[in-house]
């Protein structure tokens, strides 16, 4: 590979491309080109229509080999998106592919910018910069990072099942780990699924015991992680595993502990229910859960909270003495090389906005409270009754509750249209009311979801179209009475409407789970500013993020419904599968390193190190720096009182040459 | 046997430490006068400015050249001195950085000259008299050199060939220097003639700088008795040392006092102060925005302390905001 | 604790009764209100619709008065004032030209007003500054068994919901609460009370007190009580005229304050409970033990 | 300094991460903001030595916006304390040499806030343009006027 320069001579390449219209429509590309072309050292200067293409590649290569190029500069979009190609390109030409500097003139100039002439000032200015810091570039080879073959998948919703099982089924070893006691998410809450209708446990129940039963997978429930460290390939991770008291390789979930326990009935809530029945102290949190085992609640169980319990428990389980009051919280490290963040979502409180009545009108009730309702084995056995037990005779669905609202949420949630209408054909074929919804827009973009929505109109349910104003319990007319008032203006109808209705079922939105924030850091993600997790881009690469090694599967990347989430699930599954089958993965050579006769041993960069890269070697009275380790952040570079420490890729001089360069106004 | 080898020495705006220095070198003096011929050096020979125009251009083998360019005599001075020297050489801090007289950059002629002849608490001139240019008494006109807004390293004055730092530059890389010089072993133009590592290298204290200094607060000398042998950046004194070229061999370190910075930088250094913020400020122990403040309030004067000895040489070089005051006059 | 005060047009007026028990109650509690040195209008009225530059003309005097007066903040009772002189702060703060037109104003009159001066709502103060526990310590008739609708009114809490929710404020709950009485939850609390059309289209303005009455009634309070002076008189005024149209709907509303100065068993006849078109029955007669 | 075509000039260093993606996401949605900003990439803001703010002002920037991650979020760990703290004094040197507050800016801005990267970067052009040129290099060569012979800068005064 040809790494020297000729005779030490500089000779530069520059290419500005036109992206079509998006750079061309807003810089003078050609009057670029003719500026570079004047500064010394630039041996070609040229612009052209798409410099990503084969073409424009080859006009690169070609220019190497014939105009002995061995600097190139390539102005287009931003380097997060190409400066591979161009690497590559520049590389295939027969250069080392660190002599290379791409220029950002898209996004950070043509398309923000309304003004040619300054755009265009910009652009050259930046190029400017460009060409003067490569001259300082050197040869660079990256070096390679080996891939651990394990992945970590965390939350056990239906995306993270269903990339456990994806990764498990290709041999991979996987760690799936949920914090609460079962995995099944929410989609083990609901009753049947859009727009087919199949019953959710029907399709869901067979992915969870495989989970159990797979050989490549280790489900760790109830357990949470509280530490990540390390880098792609070879990440560690500290999982805590909370104390269940319950042991599950001994419990085969007969059940017989939650009869005999001294509480006789349920007595607080059950939280798969959503509330609308009891639990005891120690609970099973649904009849499939997987684990199938029992798990007792810390804060309820009089054993462990005050010690003193006759542990009727105990006495049921006998000789299989599953039960075990002396389980301490666990924290277990381990390794692996890729991590799939399934952690879900929350769903928005509807207490939140209180014109609607949640909370202080006992027959408002979410959509999820509904989905048990309907549910046969749910909280009524699958009769969907009125707080007193009667059936409704009407019921509204109220949509976008806590969605597409300047004060609440401003994002749509995706799926509460077909999740409502789902509720409303259940509602239909369970009982005779008349079902109401109340929209701002039907979104059923699915496949089969605009053919669901019309079956829906078929069936009779009412539309409404408009955003609902309050719900009230004060009656204007005697039909009124007794009922809920939902004050609505009919935007179809063109006025205001008072329709009133036994139950009201809020589609309340999707939100961030509370501790997203937390849970971004832990993985060093970043969030969108609604607190959903971020991808890497949004349409090239919807389920990596800026960490390389953690994907993203799911709604914590944004509200979507189960067919999206298997399929987020599966695209991660395949990424990580993609890095796990390369074995290693390159890794950019922008790390730091000491000058050792220049380092006086002042030992001030050590501790600013977050990778520990940095120790002192005694015998040399230096530093020493392990490249390994190194991720080229650079803080130690900028915090060398004595300049000693340098960093690939970004030299003090190369930062210098391009100060001085984008201030080269014209 | 040819002619000796002239040397010059001379002096501008410094307090003469410099000069000091070469009556440090004892009775080493007497080796370098047997090797070379002192052609001038008005501190301790009687030679006069016409002594020097008579000369032929480079006819001088070097000048050591110490002190700040403040005033138009030692502008013209440096350019005649440059003139008949084949080296040219920034001897000192001040020559070489400014020194302690390019602090001056802070203020403006104005302010300066307002403090010595009326403000400052010993001066009784009530009169408000000032030095003037030029002054006509009995016929006779007495002259002054003017006196700069700007305080120059020489370099920014004339070329500078080479350079000696130091406040004063010890008498051991000064005979180094001169002993290059005289054997023609010299580095490329523009060196500085001293090692290039940072003074923590030859530092006595060394082995007792803990790996994380982790400051919580910043102290200066006189508010702590100091542990002769630990660390002073590890008992929360600013030390330069470890932002300033070695070549001293630790002397303030060794003397219980923090380096204050007079070597300057490495060569891979184009701002001392900024460099030795950036690494002492990196390692504050705090997350804090108030607390950082809090810790940071310890060192009050940072300009002064950051750039004891190279204002004049820094990327800022001067008070920016400071106008450019027309040549003072009689009042 | 201490605050500057400005009654406003109503509580020398149609609202005295604000007043009347608003004063001892606050000196009960230790909280001194220095009434404002010729205060003027508060802007209010239909003064906002005609000018609005005037009108917040009007409104920053009083706040400038305030600002010389001393470091305290502004207390004003009447919904209006204090919806009017918050309204006023936000747009001096927010657009340059009214500030331009009111600075110019004031400074014609020697006055000047640098945007500083928090304007606060009795309730605000009282469960905020002085607190629930100071005002439990001071109750010596808990008004037990008595059931308040507490009625917050449209304008304490929007736009500005300062220092409580907009739609479903609870400070009045819990300081009715804290003085014993019984809340009835009252979804209407923010609901209109019919007040600005009452006078133009009765038939629209009177439906909506209706409404808030007979809803009152229905859940069975035996008070309405109030923090605006244009909601009470509204609520209390017409209820013959509501007979007429709808049926009746009987129910008095008075004054936080009055609950309050009953709590704190001061007078009745010194907290113009006298003044009610629909009297308040008197409580039972049952001195605290306490 | 009464050029009416003069432009404020922004040398702007924004970390890889955060605020150079969310300058490329302002792009990418298409924002527009003043052209005065010249962005610099580097991997982290930690990487940005004091050395390179004085460096900008020097050369002739009339400004210098630095851009990282929010303290708690650096894609490093804690790069950007490191920033903070170093920026908490660079400031009240910058002030005792005459550099006004608003001419060194910090900003944390994360990669989804495009919106705050048009907002930090117009606001701050319109500061700087408040204030008027710096041109450090400009008012060298003003000092430097005062001389005898004009001496030609220097190439790098420690080479």
């Amino acid at each position: 590979m040809n790494t020297n320069n000729r005779n030490g001579e500089v000779r530069i390449g520059f290419y500005i491309c036109h992206c079509g219209h998006n750079i061309a429509g807003m810089v003078d590309c050609p009057a670029v080109a003719q500026y570079i072309a004047k500064i010394p050292g630039v041996v070609v200067s040229r612009d052209y229509k798409y410099m990503c293409s084969d073409p424009g590649q080859e006009l690169i290569q070609q220019d190497i080999r014939e105009h002995q190029l061995n600097r190139v500069v390539v102005a287009s979009c931003s380097p997060l998106l190409h400066e591979h190609t161009f690497r590559n390109a520049v590389a295939a030409g027969g250069l080392n592919p660190f002599f290379f500097q791409m220029v950002n003139i898209r996004e950070h100039d043509s398309w923000v910018h309304t003004d040619r002439e300054e755009a265009t000032a910009k652009a050259k200015s930046l190029a400017h910069a460009a060409i003067s810091r490569v001259r300082f570039h050197r040869a660079l080879e990256t070096t390679r990072v080996p891939i651990h073959p394990d992945v970590l998948v965390v939350g056990g919703g239906i995306a993270g099942i269903h990339a456990a099982l994806t990764l498990g089924n290709a041999g991979k070893k996987v760690f799936l780990v949920e914090r609460d006691p079962s995995i099944g998410g929410h989609m083990a809450q609901f009753d049947k699924t859009f727009p087919t209708l199949d019953c959710a446990a029907c399709i869901l129940t067979p992915k969870m015991s495989a989970v159990r039963a797979h050989e490549n997978i280790t489900l760790w429930s109830y357990s949470e992680i509280v530490k990540v460290s390390g880098y792609v390939g070879n990440y560690t991770v500290t999982v805590k595993r909370k104390p269940r008291y319950v042991n599950e390789e001994l419990c085969v979930g007969c059940l017989e502990c939650i009869q005999s326990c001294i509480y006789k009935e349920g007595k607080f809530p059950d939280e798969f229910n959503v509330g609308l029945s009891k639990r005891k102290p120690i609970y099973i949190p649904f009849p499939q859960a997987v684990p199938p085992v029992v798990v007792i609640d810390p804060e309820r169980c009089l054993q462990v909270r005050t010690g003193k319990c006759k542990k009727t428990c105990l006495e049921a389980c006998a000789d299989r003495n599953a039960i075990d009051f002396t389980q301490k919280e666990e924290l277990v490290e381990i390794k692996v090389g890729n991590i799939i963040v399934a952690t879900g979502f929350k769903l928005f409180d509807a207490k939140r906005i209180p014109q609607y009545g949640y909370g202080l009108y006992p027959n408002v009730v979410t959509a999820i409270e509904l989905e048990r309702l309907v549910n046969s084995s749910g909280p009524t056995a699958g009769e969907i009754v009125l707080r007193d037990g009667r059936p409704p005779k009407s019921v509204g669905m109220l949509l976008c509750v806590g969605s597409r609202d300047m004060k609440t949420n401003r994002w749509c949630s995706r799926t509460c249209c077909m999740h409502s209408m789902k509720l409303a054909q259940l509602v239909r074929e369970h009982t005779d009311a008349d079902v109401t919804v109340f929209y701002m827009d039907i979104r059923a973009p699915g496949k089969g979801y605009e053919e669901f929505y019309d079956k829906s109109l078929k069936e009779g349910i009412q539309f409404v179209r408009g955003r609902v104003a309050e719900v009230t319990d004060w009656a204007m007319a005697p039909e009124e009475e007794g009922k809920l008032v939902i004050r609505v203006e009919d935007t179809l109808a063109g006025f205001v409407r008072r329709i009133p209705v036994d139950m009201i079922v809020l589609a309340t939105g999707m939100e961030p789970q509370a501790d997203a924030q937390d849970v971004r850091r832990l993985f060093n993600m970043s969030c969108g500013t609604e607190g959903w997790f971020l991808e890497k881009h949004p349409k090239l690469a919807p389920v990596s993020t800026f960490t390389d090694g953690v994907f993203i599967a799911g709604c914590c990347q944004g509200p979507k419904d189960i067919p999206d989430s298997v399929a987020q699930a599966g695209a991660a599954a395949a990424e990580a599968m993609a890095l796990i089958d390369k074995g290693h993965i390159e890794q950019e050579p922008n790390t730091a390193y000491i000058v050792e006769a220049d380092c006086s041993g002042c030992k001030s960069c050590i501790p600013l190190c977050p990778y520990t890269a940095i120790s002192f070697d005694d015998a040399k009275q230096k530093a020493l720096l392990n490249e390994a380790l190194c991720k080229g952040c650079g803080t130690c570079v900028a915090a060398c009182p004595s300049g000693s420490i340098r960093q690939n890729l970004f030299e003090d001089e190369e930062i210098f040459s391009e100060i001085e360069g984008v201030l080269a106004y014209v | 046997m040819p002619d000796k080898p002239k040397i010059s020495f001379y002096w501008c705006s410094s307090c003469g430490g410099c000069e000091e220095t070469v009556v440090d070198f004892a009775e080493d003096i007497l080796g370098v006068l047997e090797a070379v011929d002192i052609v001038f050096w008005p501190v301790a020979m009687d030679f006069k400015k016409k002594h020097v125009e008579a000369m032929p251009d480079k006819s001088i083998v070097a000048t050591l050249l110490n002190g700040a360019i403040r005033t138009s005599e030692q502008e013209e001075m440096a350019r005649l001195l440059r003139r008949k020297s084949q080296y040219l050489i920034a001897y000192g801090a001040c020559a070489q950085l400014g020194g302690i007289p390019s602090l001056a950059n802070q203020f403006s002629r104005g302010q300066l000259l307002r403090y010595v002849y009326e403000e400052a608490p010993t001066v009784v001139n009530e009169a408000k008299t000032r030095p003037r240019t030029s002054f006509q008494n009995n016929g006779h006109t007495v002259t002054l050199p003017e006196f700069r807004n700007v305080v120059r390293a020489l370099n920014q004055v004339v070329d500078v060939d080479f350079y000696i730092p130091g406040c004063p530059p010890t008498p051991k890389i000064t005979k180094a220097a001169i002993g290059a010089l005289l054997e023609g072993k010299l580095p490329p133009k523009g060196s500085v003639l001293a090692p290039d590592v940072a003074l923590c290298d030859q530092c006595p204290r060394k082995a007792s700088k803990p790996a994380d200094l982790g400051f919580t607060q910043f102290k200066r000398p006189h508010q702590v008795m100091l542990d002769p042998n630990l660390c002073l950046l590890a008992q929360g004194i600013v030390c330069m040392g470890p932002a300033t070229r070695g070549g001293c061999e630790a002397l303030c370190p060794a003397g219980n006092m923090p380096c204050t910075g007079c070597f300057g930088p490495t060569s891979r250094v184009r701002d001392q102060g900024a460099k030795i913020l950036s690494s002492l400020c990196a390692n504050i122990a705090s997350k804090d925005e108030k607390e950082i403040r809090d810790i940071l309030a310890g060192i009050p004067d940072p300009v002064g302390v950051f750039y004891r000895y190279g204002l004049a040489g820094s990327l800022l070089r001067r008070k920016v905001s400071l106008p450019v005051e027309p040549d003072q006059e009689t009042p | 604790m201490k605050y500057s005060y400005f009654p406003g047009c109503s509580l020398k007026g149609l609202g005295r009764a604000y007043e009347e028990s608003l004063l001892p109650v606050m000196r009960h509690l230790g909280v001194e209100l220095v009434e404002l040195d010729d205060w003027n209008c508060c802007g209010a009225t239909a003064y906002m619709s005609v000018d609005e530059a005037k009108a917040a003309v009007l409104a920053a005097r009083n706040l400038a008065i305030a600002e010389k007066a001393g470091p305290h903040d502004l207390m004003t009772p009447c919904a209006a004032c204090y919806l009017v002189l918050n309204k006023t702060k936000h747009n001096i703060t927010d657009f340059p030209e009214i500030n331009a037109a009111v600075q110019r104003a004031l400074g014609n009159a020697k006055l000047t007003y640098s945007g500083n001066v928090p304007v606060r709502h009795p309730l605000d103060a009282l469960v905020n500054d002085v607190g629930l526990d100071v005002i439990k310590e001071k109750v010596v008739r808990p008004l037990k068994g008595l059931k308040v609708a507490p009625y917050y009114g449209c304008q304490i809490v929007r736009p500005y919901a300062t220092f409580d929710d907009a739609w479903n404020p609870t400070t009045m709950d819990r300081l009715l609460a804290t003085v014993g009485a019984e809340v009835v939850p009252f979804p209407l609390k923010t609901k209109c009370c019919g007040g600005s059309l009452t006078g133009t289209v009765p038939e629209a303005g009177l439906r909506l007190t209706y409404i808030l009455l007979k809803e009152a009634v229905r859940r069975g309070a035996d008070v309405i009580a109030t923090a605006c002076p244009l909601c009470q008189f509204n609520l209390d005024a017409y209820h013959s005229e509501i007979s007429r149209r709808w049926g009746p709907a009987r129910i008095p509303t008075v004054y936080f304050t009055q609950l309050m100065g009953l709590a704190f068993g001061l007078p009745p006849e010194q907290l113009g409970l006298k003044r009610n078109f629909v009297p308040m029955k008197p409580l039972q007669a049952e001195p605290s033990t306490v | 300094m009464s050029d009416p075509k003069w432009q404020p000039r922004i040398v702007a260093f924004f970390c890889n991460w955060c605020t150079y993606t969310a300058a490329d996401l302002a792009g990418v949605s298409r924002l527009k903001y003043a052209s005065n900003a010249r962005v610099i990439r580097l991997m982290c803001s930690g990487r940005v030595d004091p050395q390179f703010i004085l460096d900008a002002l020097a050369q002739g920037a009339d400004g210098v916006l630095i851009g990282g991650c929010h303290l708690g979020d650096c894609h490093y760990g804690e790069g950007n304390y490191k920033t903070l703290r170093r920026f908490q004094m660079l400031k009240r040197l910058l002030s005792d040499m005459g550099i006004e507050d608003q001419r060194v800016r910090l900003e944390w801005i994360s990669a989804s806030e495009g919106e705050r990267v048009k907002t930090v970067i117009n606001d701050m052009v319109e500061q700087v343009r408040a204030l008027g040129p710096l041109n450090l290099p400009q008012r060298r060569q003003d000092w430097d006027r005062e001389m005898a012979e004009q001496h030609a800068e220097p190439e790098a005064a420690h080479a």
